[in-house]
């Protein structure tokens, strides 16, 4: 709820928002420790968060993976350049594709139900077909990644088109624009507020397909790196691994989301 | 002031409109719905005429029809003697006639100059730098000099609507056409535009057509109010105002305004309360 | 038939708000006294702290100096006493006209459930929407919800009640129809009434008193008293009387210069 | 510009008079358009693949899909795949909802709650649901309850995100109307939080639920035996490629009948957000 009587206190507010937060995580590690340690039914079966942080940053970690290790850096690097370029092949042809479907009535009556019977497909179910169709599993990968990504840059993009306010439509023709003047002027600027909300959910399957499509045909990555740890049981690792995963996916959804303010600086009342 | 905005007073004696039995019917959901129906008005160059009508009763549809944003079913519309919408033939928005919307459609992803600019810049009349110079200084001219760089977000929504008049006006059209511009501000910032709008139409003399469904606004701004009825709408009663210009906001007080309410007061009420009736199972 | 309950005392009651840098005085020493079963209105600039001297008076927020008492006793909280209405309808959109309505006298337990019903559907029938019982309040025009508002605080009977603009943003005429509707509720069982507008011409139409308050911080700038007889009846907005009280008010509201627009982020 | 053009521009809500007259071949226009894309894109495919273009070089034409659905549609198993995936999503889905929403309710309603298990969910978040396959196998006892586990965390934090954004997001208007009108807190969550909340809890359900079938696909691939990932997954492996995108298009039908139960139900659990 918008609070609108909180005036006055707000700042204290804030500082015990933050010392709630800490303790929260505080009560998450210790739990999970206690449960760990004590043997709490299954527990023992996952490493605890102590060990991990050590496996982490050792210079000489047991396992061969650790902040130190020219290893873990190349899985990183393998998923995100990855990931930005199905992302960057998303944006380039689901925005354009996107304003086409929402400003020209015929593009979408033709292509809007051929997207639809599409749409549905899980990206992750693509994986086989892509394995086939894109000789190499680079290719494949970020085919996979492509797929999520694009349906939501697409759908987003022409749902922002089409809820254009109207009277900027017809206020950009009263004021004698022509027809690529409205699409440069009043329908991109109108509709990126949706086409950000776009991107950003699609940064967030993008990941999400990528360490699928890696634990199942990689050979090289993060999602990879956790399968494997799997297969030779060492939990310490996978969740090193998925540590990982969960910064540099917070960071990359931030990046957009930092984009998007900066482009639309007008937003702010 | 607002004086030396383009162009000076009748600079170009244009901008008679003539409505002759305007038409239009709704027929797409079921049954038919007539909205305006032989609507005739004559309106003169320079003329400031205000339409007054319950909401919902078929003014806007009127109005788009002079903007050319939607055809008219019937009649027709006469731009200094040119045909621009009949029948047969939809009007095209042009420059010539331009709207100030109901809750305002400046741009809000550029900035007050940029959105003042932008008429010159799209119709090629003048380079990007001399459209915004331009831009500037009629700004300026009006008090709002300090505000150029701003986006509308972060102005008052009185300020936006002086800002989208300026914007309208240095195209230089020949109609003005405002569509319940001041509905969504409150009653003081109201009535500062009022004074606001007079003063920029004392001073460029251009046609205004405009559109509300407040008797005081309509009889404070008018040469002419024209009470229409609700749906389907036609001409009710015709009032002419002959207070003088320039006007005051003490006038609303005075004995000359009040008689003039009294003369339409009854007809407006009645539209109202039909309105109402027929406007009660509708939705929201 | 005056009430004898519902005297509402503010006195030198101010409000600050910290801002950026600072705190930002909204309400500074302000005092006025409502008599029980008087309707006073508040007109003056918007963003003049109004609507934050009605949620003191509501017990939404606290003051920080000064006191409010009704009927003696000081407020310290929301109650069923005093009730708001508020500009955007707060109907809960996800109850029928009618369990909106029979709310507050349900969520108290004051009476049982068929006789609030009842209760709620003969106040339905006054404000003219009967048949519209079971509509949601989307499915209603804006008009029609501001009645039903009306019709959710009036069952509980309050001492208070007090209306934060509540037909602004309505248009001309139908504004007018609400209006009428709110006078024939009032006139008809008086009860302390504060009632906050910008609309000037409504503000003489409607109230016993006008007070006019000041820009931010907010203070008492002149009461008139408006002495037009009731029931009030429409004619008389033409009338010289009316005439007298609306011009000495837009004076004293506009003072010398008129009011001016000023920047706001 | 063409007058379409500006049809198209402006007139979206307006339709002009004369396009009003003839609505109904309108619409036939529209949908004939939408059949034509579809069958164009299946014609391009089969003769993408008859003509050796190089991406479909390996992909079967549409005929040959055709007959390999038919084949698998006489097969008895292709029906049990269904029934054991739709019943791993219903598991997962419904656990997330059952946890997701009150957790939710309560995180948006208390804010010391909320700030003490804001920040954990939020580090989780982004963690995608398929990288918890490994911890869930070797946590849970039966493969089964790993892959639920999954499922549950892929919808978990969708709903939790929307309840709590549902909750925060109603008018503080309410909320106050209520207390005016002398409603206990007790009250208060159960007839204005609670359904102030549910369009959220509703949206959170829909996006849930396509989450849940893209993780189930990958979590029958990593750990499954069966279901319509694994089967797809299977033909992969065999060398059936038309079965593939038979496999691909019944989680599509799946997915797709899915979602429609859900939004069906939330539209009807709100007969007030609807406008008439």
């Amino acid at each position: 709820m918008a609070d609108a009587t909180l005036g006055a206190p707000r700042r204290r507010i804030a500082w015990s928002s933050l010392g709630l937060g800490a303790a929260g995580f505080v009560l998450f590690i210790a739990v999970w420790s206690l449960l760990v340690h004590f043997n709490v039914w299954r527990f023992s079966k996952l490493p605890d968060l102590l060990s991990v942080v050590r496996e982490w940053t050792s210079r000489t970690p047991v396992y061969g993976v650790s902040l130190f290790t020219p290893a873990y850096y190349e899985d990183i690097w393998a998923s995100t350049v990855r990931v930005f370029a199905a992302f960057a092949l998303a944006t380039a042809l689901g925005v354009p594709l996107g304003i086409l479907l929402g400003w020209n009535r015929i593009a979408r009556d033709v292509l809007f139900p051929l997207l639809e019977l599409i749409r549905p497909i899980p990206p992750l179910a693509w994986v086989p077909l892509a394995i086939l169709m894109l000789s190499g599993q680079q290719s494949a990968m970020i085919f996979l990644t492509f797929i999520a990504a694009f349906f939501a840059t697409v759908l987003n993009t022409m749902l922002g088109v089409t809820s254009i306010d109207e009277s900027y439509l017809r206020a950009a023709y009263c004021l004698g624009s022509r027809r690529w003047d409205v699409v440069w002027n009043v329908v991109l600027p109108g509709a990126l507020p949706y086409i950000f909300t776009g991107l950003q959910i699609a940064m967030g399957v993008a990941w999400f397909s990528l360490v699928a499509g890696e634990m199942i045909a990689g050979e090289v990555g993060l999602g990879y790196l956790i399968l494997n740890s799997y297969v030779e049981l060492q939990t310490v690792t996978i969740v090193i691994g998925m540590i990982t995963l969960g910064v540099i996916g917070f960071l990359s959804s931030a990046l957009v989301r930092l984009i998007g303010h900066r482009l639309m600086v007008w937003q702010a009342r | 002031m607002a004086s030396a905005l383009i162009p000076p007073p009748g600079a170009t004696a244009a901008g008679a409109i003539s409505l002759r039995g305007v038409r239009k019917v709704y027929d797409s959901h079921g049954p038919a719905i007539v909205a305006v129906d032989d609507w005739t008005l004559e309106i003169a160059s320079g003329e400031f005429v205000v339409v007054v009508g319950p909401s919902g009763c078929g003014k806007t549809t009127l109005l788009n029809g002079i903007a050319g944003f939607d055809p008219i079913t019937g009649g027709e519309i006469v731009l200094d003697g040119k045909t621009i919408a009949s029948a047969s033939r939809s009007a095209r928005p042009g420059a010539d006639r331009i709207v100030v919307f109901q809750n305002g459609s400046l741009f809000p992803w550029k900035t007050v100059v940029d959105n003042v600019a932008y008429g010159p810049i799209v119709q090629r009349r003048m380079s990007r730098g001399q459209a915004l110079r331009e831009a500037r200084s009629a700004l300026a001219r009006v008090g709002l000099g300090d505000v150029a760089e701003a986006y509308p977000r972060t102005l008052s929504s009185g300020v936006q609507r002086r800002v989208e008049m300026v914007r309208a006006l240095i195209n230089d059209p020949k109609v003005l056409l405002l569509d319940e511009p001041f509905r969504a501000l409150d009653a003081i910032a109201r009535s500062v535009m009022h004074e606001e709008l007079l003063r920029l139409y004392d001073a460029t003399r251009k046609t205004v057509f405009f559109i509300t469904h407040d008797l005081d606004e309509a009889i404070f701004l008018a040469d002419r109010v024209v009470v229409s009825t609700s749906r389907p709408a036609r001409v009710k009663h015709v009032l002419r105002v002959d207070l003088p210009r320039p006007r005051t906001y003490l006038m609303m007080a005075s004995r000359e305004f009040l008689a003039l309410k009294r003369e339409v007061a009854d007809a407006v009420h009645e539209e109202a309360e039909n309105a109402f009736r027929l406007g009660e199972p509708e939705l929201a | 038939m005056k009430p004898a309950l519902g005297r509402l005392a503010v006195s030198r009651v101010s409000k600050a708000f910290e801002d950026r840098g600072g705190a930002a005085l909204v309400l500074d020493h302000c005092s006025l006294e409502l008599e029980p079963g008087t309707l006073t209105v508040m007109v003056g600039p918007s963003g003049c702290g109004k609507t934050t001297l009605i949620n003191l008076i509501a017990g939404y927020e606290r003051p920080t100096s000064g006191e409010i008492l009704l009927d003696g006793r000081p407020v310290n909280g929301p109650g069923a006493d005093r009730l708001v209405v508020f500009q955007e309808t707060a109907l809960f959109p996800w109850m029928s006209v009618l369990d909106n309505i029979a709310f507050g006298p349900l969520a108290r337990g004051t009476g049982a459930r068929t006789e609030v019903l009842e209760r709620a559907r003969t106040l339905l029938g006054k404000v003219g929407l009967r048949g519209f019982a079971d509509r949601y309040p989307r499915q209603l025009s804006g008009g029609m919800q501001r009645r039903v508002e009306l019709a959710r605080a009036i069952i509980n009977e309050p001492t208070l009640m007090l209306m934060d603009e509540p037909f602004r943003g309505l248009d001309a005429m139908t504004r007018e129809l609400m209006q009428e509707h709110y006078l024939r509720l009032f006139e008809e069982r008086p009860r302390t009434n504060l009632f906050v507008t910008s609309e000037l011409k409504e503000a003489v139409f409607l109230g016993d008193r006008l007070l006019v308050m000041t820009q931010k911080p907010t203070r008492v700038l002149r009461a008139i008293d408006i002495d037009l007889p009731r029931p009030r009846e429409f004619h008389m907005l033409t009338s010289a009387r009316f005439r007298e009280i609306y011009e000495e008010a837009l004076v004293a509201l506009h003072g010398d210069g008129g009011p001016t627009l000023v920047r706001s982020s | 510009m063409n007058a379409d053009a500006i049809g198209s521009a402006i007139g979206r809500r307006t339709r002009s008079a004369s396009a009003r007259t003839s609505w109904a071949t309108l619409t036939n226009v529209h949908a004939l358009r939408g059949v034509a894309g579809v069958v164009g894109f299946i014609v391009l495919w089969q003769l993408g693949v008859l003509f050796h273009v190089p991406v479909l070089a390996k992909v079967p034409t549409p005929v040959d899909v055709a007959g390999a659905g038919w084949h698998v549609l006489h097969d008895p198993r292709y029906y049990v795949d269904w029934l054991i995936s739709f019943k791993r999503v219903f598991i997962g889905f419904v656990l997330a909802q059952v946890i997701g929403v009150p957790l939710g309710l309560f995180m948006g309603w208390k804010a010391a709650f909320r700030y003490l298990t804001f920040p954990v969910l939020e580090v989780l978040r982004p963690i995608p649901p398929l990288a918890w396959v490994p911890l869930s196998i070797l946590f849970w006892p039966t493969p089964e309850s790993s892959i639920v586990f999954v499922l549950f965390l892929g919808a978990f934090f969708t709903v939790l995100i929307n309840t709590v954004a549902g909750v925060r997001a109603i008018d503080e208007r309410y909320v106050r109307a209520a207390i005016s009108l002398g409603a206990t807190p007790a009250t208060v969550f159960r007839r204005i939080i609670l359904p102030g909340a549910l369009p959220a809890i509703g949206t959170g359900m829909a996006i849930g639920i396509g989450i849940t079938w893209e993780v189930l696909v990958a979590a029958e691939i990593i750990a499954g035996r069966n279901g319509l990932g694994y089967l797809t997954w299977e033909a992969y492996v065999a060398g059936a490629v038309p079965t593939i995108i038979v496999g691909m298009v019944s989680i599509g039908i799946a997915g797709y009948l899915s979602s429609l139960l859900i939004r069906s139900v939330v539209a009807r659990a709100m007969p007030w957000t609807r406008r008439t």
